[in-house]
């Protein structure tokens, strides 16, 4: 978000991550951190997709289960009427969604989550130790997203290539993931 | 651990990612602030608790985050069909209504055949 | 009918047991009855019991679709207690801990009632005050529950972990002594053996499919798998399925059936010597007679009447069984079962009489039926001859949910902050 | 000694298939013992000539090895690699023996070949089914005192743990287009059509290799060669094959609806030096798109006199010892049978130099080929005979044997009897999914009929017997095509029911039809005779299948002999219920993951190690860990929490307020459906203004609470309890969603968006002021109950002017992960001002001083608006909201309620107990009648007294009377009063 501005007097506020100095994985799944970005989670109503998309500088997916990239920018539908925008470093989403013109909601969630990203050829068998989904490539492809559930946490699940996904997890529930997923990584070396 | 087909995502998911929500097409009275007592208890607490055919209302809350209705054989707990929030009751497709229930665990404890 | 004692059993035993006449006949029904209760549960059994006992009235036959006992008779896992909050909870239970007390000589059938305790786990501020509010008002109502320090909850459970590391640590327990658990085919078989032998008619592999009503709107009786057969009064006492028997009358009842798992273990030596129950992580357990660890699962989140749960509900129990007692994850689960719950939207049973003359309901007892069922048999026995309800029961009607006076066991231990 | 002898007497050298080299040291109770790797420790104990592994429930009677299998009903044992690592009631005969395994006998005391609680057995006749529900009722309290504690002793198997387990398990979710159970000939045949198909399959098998019963079944010849050889280089090419998963040691424990599979992978137990960051085993929870079931069958024992003694077993049980593990069961073994199959095993068993006694078949007329082979190996066959009684005292030593139909009696010596009564298809699974079964009547078995899923059962568990016919229906279910050819050497026939000639209702023998509960044929005849005529009767008056192995040898047997009491045809009387699970799970692997720090998230606020740091003491809320009080050195709980309110409000206090929950309601219509939601009305609610709203449900009852800003004409934060921010969220989609559609809103959960900090007490404009930019923070331009958008330390922020204590007060939202450098940066000034950090506690205590309340504290699910005094905040103006009926509900309206009221004792130093219960009368009998209870109360270091928050029926209308708060060991006089405690004015929170 904004890391500069205006400063007075004290220091500009300095930003703790949730999963600071967390490490795990294992040769099969290896357990990384994301860094920070923005995040957005957009909602609006059909007719406005287009407008919005082009504010945006990212299509905003309309089928099921599926994202779109561009610009830095990755849209994620999460349901007919919604969408978690995420942007690298400060991308000025909520700004950009207002210039569409188009009625929305956008609600800033870039502290809301955080990311852990899982790749190697055990992720997928790391990442279901928690998580009931179909994860083979057939069912959940390179691009493929979706709101589930881990153990006993919910998640968004976005897969950025065959071996590796996108776990975005609300930060209270962050360790709780990081450690199941700790404990599905060493499980997927078996 | 049941398998439901949400109408949104168009996806059978695991019953993890949904809630249930009651029985379907219950609606709430326009002019709620007017009814009698009965009528209050019977909007609030009665139900069909059908057994066999039942619509319901689920939520993918840990999917798409939609509401939607489902048509259940209480009995054998088969998905007839799901369709979405607002569509009026639909009627069951032709193979699930003609569809004879099994009703097993209480009836092979009496009674196999 | 030959009454059971150590003298008959060992005399039996000089003569390979061939004596022993059956528990309870199985006659064909007649035309026409006083009094019919559907449904041969504990409750249905024990109200033909008390009807004929209590109330002289003994032209009376129990319908049953299956085998009696076979509902939520005996597919619970038989706790015993009456600490309940509200005065309405307070008397029925209490009345049927009282019953328990003494069920065995009175029906002269062992059923076990064992008052090794029950134990509720307190996790935090808002369990604290929640029992001591249970704790309070049960003293005053005269019913025994204590408050116990995490020591004092070791000392009585010696397997209990309560170290301060755990995830919810408990900081405390509310204790009824007097509760427990008895054996549930006995009190179906007690019931019935005693009922049959005052003349009741226990008809089973009978379906109810009908309801017969008079030009009043009175009841006639009830149409079967078998026929039909006239009453003069309708009982209805059948648990999950009340909402199925009552719609033939087309009466409508707040309930929805939902399946309720348990699950127990492979047969131990002694390890466990109470009933514990933990609201905060959803557990109860209790060790058997025989052995096994019987644990209650949660209830599955839909309407179902098909007596099978999901795993998931298992598993998340016993996630709870083993964070409160560690040393079980290497314990077995042996079988697990299903049964169907009438639930009610406040918790708390319905009954009383019906819109429908002759007509009346036993119903909605939820998770809680197995404990209730001396008291509740002979209650609605009381309501069937009467035609109105005890006092103990009068709370109970279904009047309830017009008015809003609900009996809300749940909410009042509703958790916010 | 040769590697082989080491290994056992009773070794047979060339025979089975394991490695004479390849051993592993094992013990059994305290006696050291010789295995060979593939050894399970049956085989290896037979090995070795051991057949008393165990003793019985209810009798104590010696018992040995019946099976080989994880049917196994008596030869359970206790499994340790350590103390901790201790597992009882293992079935010996699946147990596979690892280097340093140590194994212990249970159900005995002081040892094994000398049980005192086999006094039991002297006084059997006693113990009839069903005898403890018709005695032990006098005096009343010896049940509890003296007659349960004997039985409790006496009961149960295996000692529990008594230490935490150390091992770990593991979960893993899976899916899949076949499943297969059973990698026998029917489900390796099933397996290689599938995966021809290029479908993703699943073949599960409960056994270290697959080949199921060409384990025992040596003659069986596929594809030309020997069966288990076409096994193993079977399994090895689906194993290569992507798009297949072998799973062995894997057993199918459940199948539940919708296509969904338990199943238990046994990862490490059999391994002598497991590799730590495995896990013991594996849970995986697959869903199946097709289920085929190729579970096999299993064969029965005979139901005659004294069968119970070890020594005696099933037939195919010694040839898999036998064949696959190169074991002799005995030197001179009798065979007992009614089906073909025992006649192979004596062939076997004869070939590798065993002396067979006799073939004792109840049968009168064998088959030709059967008694063709059986001469010329020499063994004789008495065909028409029965075994009638058997002999010996820890193991069998000879064999009654009698023509059908009297005639005299002889007995043979032997050391080992083997027995096969036929073979039950392993239905389980097949009924576990809801399908129902119907009996076969020649061949007397159930066998499944109609389906409730999409499933099929192939083999020996769908009654197919013969192998050509069995191929071709595994090839046909796998889907795919495969060419496949297979030969056995006999073709089987016959099998029985129920008690064997001298077992019959006339006779008083002990015939075991459930080993492990020690249920006799007669048991069930008593059942019967006392009018248990429903099958689940039966079962439950003896026990009858209710051990551990689940009747999965004793429920057909049970079944016929309680049809012949009842005379009625088997399908009329029956089947009991297959239950999950198949064999028992242990609750480590149903756990899985979900222990510890796994067992529920506990949830932390981004400023916990801040808190932690200084010494915070923390409450679990929900999920939540919330800061409970800050001790300083030497202060207990009281006094830090005095100190806390103290400093609060004389100079300030900050509070973590993260857990609250937050809602973004964003849209034009936002403050329509906020109208439709809160009893409150919104639209009168300007921007940069926030009001304190209700939320009620449909009941009228206080669902949730909490104070709600509007940023914008369109944008509102509403705050929630922090227990309650899920279910708000819920409730408020579905009304969204499904009753007010049309309504151009949406909601956003945002409470980890923001960290929370709040600063209140007369200093806390001092204190934020140099932080905050963007915002005049006077009184006049920023009053109680403003908010704005601002700037914190270069970072956007929401500032709300809010208190929950009475005191100026201000509430800083900044994104989350600035948080804790906010909060150190506003902690260091407020500390040099002289305020405190406060938790959860003073909190309480501070809004319980004004009056404040605690939705789910002060309120249950019974307490309306007005109850709580909150009256005011229920619009009288608005045509709608939820909760607008069912507030004129004729309970809700009338008189007497209880409402909530304060309570100041009349001794100022006594606090009450929350939860106590307030009486008019403290004198009167019980049952009292209650007029509500205590719902907070606190010591006020404030007021320099105690306080309390009570709900009292007609509350408002008793201030000023006394009543009484009964405890357990005193009665506490009360005055009513109203709620605020602190500052009545409310002067204060204006700053």
């Amino acid at each position: 978000m904004v890391d500069s501005g205006a400063n007075f007097g004290s220091d500009i506020a300095a930003r703790t991550l949730p999963l600071a100095g967390f490490h795990g994985g294992s040769s099969a799944a290896r357990l990384e951190t994301a860094p920070p970005a923005e995040r957005i989670s957009l909602r609006a109503r059909a007719e406005d997709v287009g407008a919005l998309s082009g504010a945006l500088g990212v299509a905003l997916p309309v089928k099921p289960k599926t994202s779109s990239s561009a610009n830095g920018r990755t849209a994620l539908w999460l349901g007919p009427d919604e969408w978690l925008v995420i942007a690298e470093g400060n991308g000025g989403l909520m700004q950009a969604a207002k210039n569409s013109g188009v009625l929305h909601s956008a609600a800033d969630v870039s502290h809301r989550n955080t990311a852990i990203l899982v790749s190697g050829p055990g992720a997928a068998a790391a990442i279901n130790a928690g998580c009931p989904q179909d994860l083979s490539l057939k069912a959940f492809p390179v691009g493929a997203c979706s709101r589930t559930v881990f153990g006993k946490v919910e998640i968004v699940l976005l897969r950025t290539a065959e071996d590796a996904f996108r776990v975005e997890v609300w930060r209270s529930f962050s360790d709780y993931a990081f450690g199941l997923l700790c404990e599905g990584a060493q499980d997927a070396s078996l | 651990m049941l398998l439901i087909h949400c109408p949104y995502c168009e996806e059978d998911r695991s019953e993890l990612e949904f809630r249930w929500a009651g029985e379907a097409h219950i609606a709430r009275p326009e002019n709620i602030s007017a009814i009698s007592d009965e009528e209050f208890a019977e909007f609030f607490f009665l139900r069909n608790n059908e057994k066999g055919l039942t619509y319901e209302r689920w939520r993918h809350i840990h999917g798409c985050g939609r509401f939607f209705n489902a048509a259940r054989d209480t009995v054998s707990d088969r998905f007839l069909m799901t369709y979405k929030a607002g569509m009026p009751k639909q009627p069951v497709p032709e193979t699930g209504a003609s569809e004879k229930t099994v009703e097993t665990y209480e009836a092979t404890e009496g009674d196999a055949r | 009918m030959r009454r059971y004692s150590v003298f008959a059993v060992a005399r039996e035993a000089m003569r390979a047991h061939k004596g022993w006449e059956a528990q309870w006949t199985s006659p064909e029904p007649r035309s026409a009855y006083d009094v019919i209760i559907v449904g041969a549960g504990g409750h249905g059994l024990g109200a033909a019991y008390y009807l004929a006992k209590e109330h002289g009235i003994t032209n009376v036959a129990v319908i049953e679709k299956g085998w009696l006992g076979g509902g939520n008779t005996g597919r619970n896992t038989t706790i015993i207690r009456s600490n309940y909050l509200y005065e309405e909870s307070m008397d029925i239970y209490e009345h049927s801990l009282k019953l328990w007390e003494g069920l065995s000589q009175d029906l002269n059938y062992n059923v076990m009632y064992s008052p090794r305790g029950v134990m509720m786990l307190s996790h935090n501020t808002h369990d604290m005050q929640s029992f001591k509010r249970h704790i309070n008002a049960n003293r005053l109502y005269g019913i025994d529950n204590e408050w116990l320090t995490p020591e004092q909850a070791k000392a009585y459970v010696p397997v209990l972990d309560i170290s301060k590391t755990a995830r919810y640590p408990i900081n405390g327990a509310a204790l009824q002594r007097r509760g427990g658990t008895a054996r549930h085919d006995a009190v179906a078989w007690g019931y019935a053996r005693a009922a049959s032998d005052r003349g009741v008619h226990i008809i089973q592999n009978c379906e109810v499919t009908g309801i017969r009503r008079g030009p009043n709107g009175e009841v006639l009786g009830v149409e079967t798998s078998k026929g039909f057969i006239g009453a003069k009064k309708i009982g209805v006492s059948a648990a999950g399925h009340s909402s199925v028997v009552m719609e033939m009358a087309g009466v409508r009842v707040p309930l929805h059936s939902t399946p309720l798992q348990a699950l127990v273990s492979e047969p131990l030596k002694p390890i466990f010597p109470c009933v514990v129950m933990s609201n905060t992580v959803h557990a109860y357990i209790s060790q058997s007679d025989k052995g096994e660890l019987v644990i209650g699962a949660g209830t599955d989140q839909y309407n179902s009447y098909s007596q099978t749960g999901g795993l998931q509900i298992i598993t998340h129990t016993l996630d709870a069984i083993c964070e409160l007692f560690p040393i079980f994850r290497r314990v077995k689960m042996m079988r697990q079962w299903g049964g169907i719950t009438d639930n009610t939207p406040d918790r708390s049973p319905i009954q009383g009489v019906t819109p429908v003359p002759g007509l009346f309901v036993n119903c909605g007892w939820g998770t809680g039926g197995f404990k209730a069922t001396p008291g509740s048999a002979n209650l609605f026995a009381h309501l069937i001859a009467k035609g109105e309800p005890h006092r103990l029961a009068a709370g109970l009607t279904l009047d309830r949910f017009r008015t809003g006076r609900l009996i809300d066991e749940a909410a009042a231990a509703a958790v916010a902050h | 000694m040769s590697a082989s002898s080491n290994s056992g007497a009773f070794r047979i050298k060339g025979a089975g298939r394991l490695t004479p080299a390849r051993t592993a040291r094992f013990t059994f109770d305290g006696k050291s013992f010789t295995a060979l790797e593939g050894d399970t420790v049956a085989s290896a104990l037979l090995a070795h000539g051991v057949h008393l592994l165990g003793r019985s429930f209810k009798y104590h009677r010696p018992r040995g090895i019946l099976s080989a299998g994880p049917e196994e009903p008596n030869a359970l044992i206790d499994v340790s690699r350590d103390a901790a690592r201790r597992q009882p009631n293992v079935r010996a005969t699946v147990q596979e023996v690892f280097d340093g395994a140590k194994i212990v006998s249970q159900n005995r005391w002081p040892s094994l070949k000398f049980d005192v609680g086999a006094i039991n057995n002297l006084f059997s006749p006693f113990f009839a089914a069903g005898f403890y529900y018709k005695t032990f009722m006098w005096p009343r309290e010896a049940w509890v005192k003296v007659y349960e504690p004997f039985i409790r002793r006496a009961a149960g198997l295996g000692v529990a743990p008594t230490e935490e387990d150390p091992d770990h398990y593991a979960n893993r979710y899976a899916h899949c287009d076949v499943l297969i159970a059973g990698a026998g000939v029917a489900g390796l045949t099933a397996a290689l059509s599938a995966a021809a198909t290029g479908a993703s399959v699943f073949l599960v098998d409960e056994q270290p290799e697959v080949g199921g019963a060409l384990h025992y079944d040596a003659a069986t010849m596929i594809d030309g060669q020997n069966g288990y050889d076409w096994a193993q280089a079977s399994a090895a090419k689906l194993k290569a094959m992507p798009n297949v998963t072998v799973l062995t040691r894997t057993t199918v424990f459940g199948y539940y609806n919708h296509g969904f599979l338990g199943l238990v992978e046994r990862v490490t137990d059999h391994v002598a030096k497991p590799d730590k960051s495995s896990p013991r085993e594996r849970l995986w929870q697959v869903r199946a798109k097709k289920v085929v079931l190729a579970t096999g069958s299993i064969e029965r024992h005979m139901v005659f006199a004294n069968n119970d003694r070890p020594g005696i077993m099933l037939a195919s049980a010694a040839r898999t010892f036998l064949n696959h593990h190169g074991v002799a069961v005995g030197r001179n073994v009798g065979v007992y049978t009614a089906h073909d199959s025992a006649y192979e095993a004596a062939f076997d068993l004869r070939r590798a130099g065993v002396s067979i006694a006799a073939i004792v078949d109840n049968r009168a007329d064998p088959s030709e080929a059967l008694l063709a082979e059986a001469r010329a190996l020499g063994i004789s066959v008495l065909s028409g005979h029965s075994v009638t009684d058997t002999g010996g005292r820890l193991r069998i030593s000879s064999m009654t044997v009698a023509r059908n139909g009297g005639g005299n009696a002889r007995r043979i010596a032997v050391d080992a009897l083997i027995i096969s009564a036929g073979w039950t298809p392993s239905v389980h699974l097949f009924s576990q999914s809801r399908g129902k079964l119907r009996f076969d009547d020649v061949n007397q078995r159930f066998l499944p009929d109609i389906y409730a899923q999409d499933c099929v059962s192939i083999g020996g568990c769908n009654g197919t017997d013969d192998l050509a016919e069995l191929i071709d229906e595994a090839i046909a279910a796998g889907g795919g095509s495969v060419a496949l050819s297979g030969e056995n050497r006999f073709e089987w026939t016959g099998g029985m029911i129920g008690a064997a000639e001298g077992a019959g209702p006339d006779t008083t023998v002990k015939a075991f039809v459930d080993f492990q509960h020690d249920v006799t044929a007669k048991d069930i005849r008593l059942a019967v005779r006392e009018g248990m005529h429903s099958i689940e009767h039966i079962k439950r008056f003896t026990t009858n299948g209710m051990a551990s192995d689940q009747g999965k040898l004793s429920n057909m047997h049970g079944l016929a002999i309680a049809a012949e009491m009842l005379d009625r045809p088997i399908p009329k009387v029956g089947l009991t219920t297959f239950r999950a699970p198949y064999t028992p799970v242990t609750y480590g692997t149903l756990v899985g993951h979900s222990r510890g720090e796994l067992f529920d998230p506990a949830r932390k606020t981004p400023m916990h190690v801040l808190e932690t740091a200084e010494g915070a003491e923390f409450e679990d809320v929900g999920n939540w860990k919330r800061a409970w009080y800050y001790p300083k050195r030497g202060e207990d709980m009281l006094a830090a929490v005095n100190r806390e309110c103290r400093t609060v409000r004389e100079v300030a206090g900050v509070f973590n307020g993260s857990t609250l929950g937050k809602i973004e309601v964003v849209g034009p219509d936002a403050a329509q459906f906020l109208n439709l939601l809160y009893t409150n009305a919104w639209d009168s609610l300007k921007p940069g203004k926030s009001r304190y709203g209700i939320m009620t449900r449909e009941d009228g009852f206080v669902y949730d609470d909490g104070v709600v800003g509007r940023l914008a004409e369109d944008r509102f934060h509403v705050t929630t309890t922090t227990g309650g921010a899920p279910r708000v969220l819920h409730h408020m989609e579905d009304y969204l969603q499904t009753e007010f559609p049309h309504l151009r809103v949406w909601l956003t959960s945002t409470t980890e968006q923001w960290a929370v900090i709040a600063v209140q007490g007369p200093k806390a404009r001092e204190i934020i002021q140099p932080f905050v930019e963007g915002v005049d923070l006077s009184n006049e331009a920023f009053p109680h109950m403003s908010v704005s958008e601002c700037s914190v330390m270069g970072v956007p922020a929401r500032l709300f002017r809010v208190s929950f204590t009475g005191e100026l007060g201000f509430e800083l939202n900044v994104p989350a992960d600035y948080g804790p450098a906010v909060w150190k940066a506003i902690w260091e000034r407020a500390e040099s001002m002289g305020a405190c950090l406060y938790g959860t506690e003073t909190m309480h205590v501070l809004r319980a001083e004004k009056g404040y309340i605690i939705v789910g504290q002060d309120t249950d699910g019974t307490v309306t608006p007005d109850d709580a005094g909150l009256g005011w905040a229920v619009s009288s103006k608005k045509l709608d909201f939820v909760g607008i009926r069912g507030l004129k509900r004729p309970d809700l309206v009338r008189e007497n309620r209880k409402q909530l009221v304060g309570l100041l004792t009349k001794d100022p130093a006594l606090v009450l107990e929350e939860g106590g219960q307030i009486v008019a009368d403290p004198n009167q009998a019980k049952p009292m009648t209650m007029l509500g209870h205590v719902t907070s109360a606190y010591w006020s270091e404030n007021c320099g007294r105690s306080i309390a928050l009570a709900l009292v029926a007609g509350g408002r209308s008793r201030i000023g009377e006394t009543l009484y708060v009964p405890l357990k060991d005193r009665t506490i006089e009360v005055e009513v009063t109203d709620m605020v405690f602190f500052d009545k004015q409310g002067g204060r929170i204006h700053g």
